[in-house]
């Protein structure tokens, strides 16, 4: 299990290549990778996320920690980002490896939704019109209560 | 007692994090003391639905006790992922 | 969308590099990579996968737009290995990019178990012991059914 | 027709591919006239729950026509992913 909060980018593809190296018995490994999406005019100059260093960390560790103990898992790897991001970076990306297929999906999915409500991080949306914080969704509360 | 404050609460208030002589028995009680303080913790705190809390790093209730508690942060709904 | 069934070795950590590059208004990309699994015992020397050379793309590149048509996708890629493998070698790789989590990780899921009982190829293990061709399972056939 | 074998179909007829000349009307009747040419087709085709179709490339049923049909494909459970 490796959990990275950090604030310089990573490569999803070297990530996955040495996450799903040498497997003799781990037959599936998932990925989810999110990117900074633009505003819907094309405007975003830059995506600031903050976060609650200390609590970042732990609260990731505890969700992956779950996520180990709910699904049969082989490893797990979890990468976020924090600072000054721009349109089409990415900001952070979930590894699981799993013996099957379904363990695999359902743990990285989970992953996600906790990591979207339940980690601390709050992102901020910069354009030339101005700046605004990324609201929560009920959509993304509700995606809590199939787990 | 440490209080944090992080997004739009962080914004609304001015500081980051700041240093709070609270004898207050409940996060709430807390709440109500720093209401009462200033015209920006009035308008941080208006809504408390809109707030999450966080004791020692530990998401947590407004109604949860502060005993033995070293940190408290104050912030809205989590936007990770 | 891309498809290619082949039978050369692939880097999915090159793969997700170059599908997850200059995505502007896509937020979500999912990956989901197939390795050789040893048998229980560690005794396996090769898994040969035969296909049906004409039939495996159609079917493929079918399963493909199924999914585009489904799903709220800006991409689809699947790879696929045919020929001789070992244990811990990457057979396939599915990826799909979306705006959202949850297009991205069903179109995945979709993809895999439609690649799993409905694309043309058949696995056969290999070890001191014999060769034993692995067989269709009650439990791959059911996971169409969701869909 | 063009007759073609995967996987265990393959190695029980003992080869990959055939020329069937056939007035078969359906994939079933195709099924019983090679079964009755020799035993090697019996054991392949034994047990048709076993086995799938696909009709110039399309998976289809046993009770399918061939009218039309070039290619003619059996095989077992197919195992992708």
């Amino acid at each position: 299990m490796r959990i990275s909060v950090q604030e310089q980018a990573f490569d999803p593809g070297a990530e996955l290549t040495s996450f799903s190296a040498g497997h003799r018995n781990l037959g599936a490994v998932v990925t989810f990778t999110g990117i900074v999406r633009d505003l819907a005019d094309g405007s975003m100059d830059v995506m600031e996320i903050e976060h609650y260093p200390g609590m970042t960390e732990k609260a990731i560790t505890a969700i992956a920690q779950d996520a180990m103990a709910r699904f049969r898992l082989g490893d797990v790897l979890v990468i976020h980002r924090y600072g000054r991001l721009h349109p089409s970076d990415m900001i952070m990306m979930v590894a699981t490896a799993a013996r099957h297929r379904k363990d695999a999906f359902d743990a990285a999915s989970f992953l996600m939704d906790y990591l979207k409500s339940r980690a601390p991080f709050w992102k901020r949306e910069v354009s030339s019109k101005g700046a605004a914080w990324v609201a929560a969704t009920d959509e993304d509360e509700a995606a809590l209560e199939r787990w | 007692m440490d209080v944090l404050y992080f997004a739009w609460v962080r914004e609304r208030i001015g500081v980051p994090r700041e240093v709070v002589e609270t004898s207050a028995a409940t996060v709430m009680e807390l709440v109500e003391e720093l209401r009462a303080r200033e015209e920006r913790y009035a308008v941080a705190f208006e809504d408390i639905s809109a707030l999450r809390v966080a004791l020692d790093q530990e998401l947590s209730e407004f109604d949860a006790p502060l005993a033995g508690v070293r940190e408290v942060a104050f912030f809205p709904p989590m936007t990770g992922g």
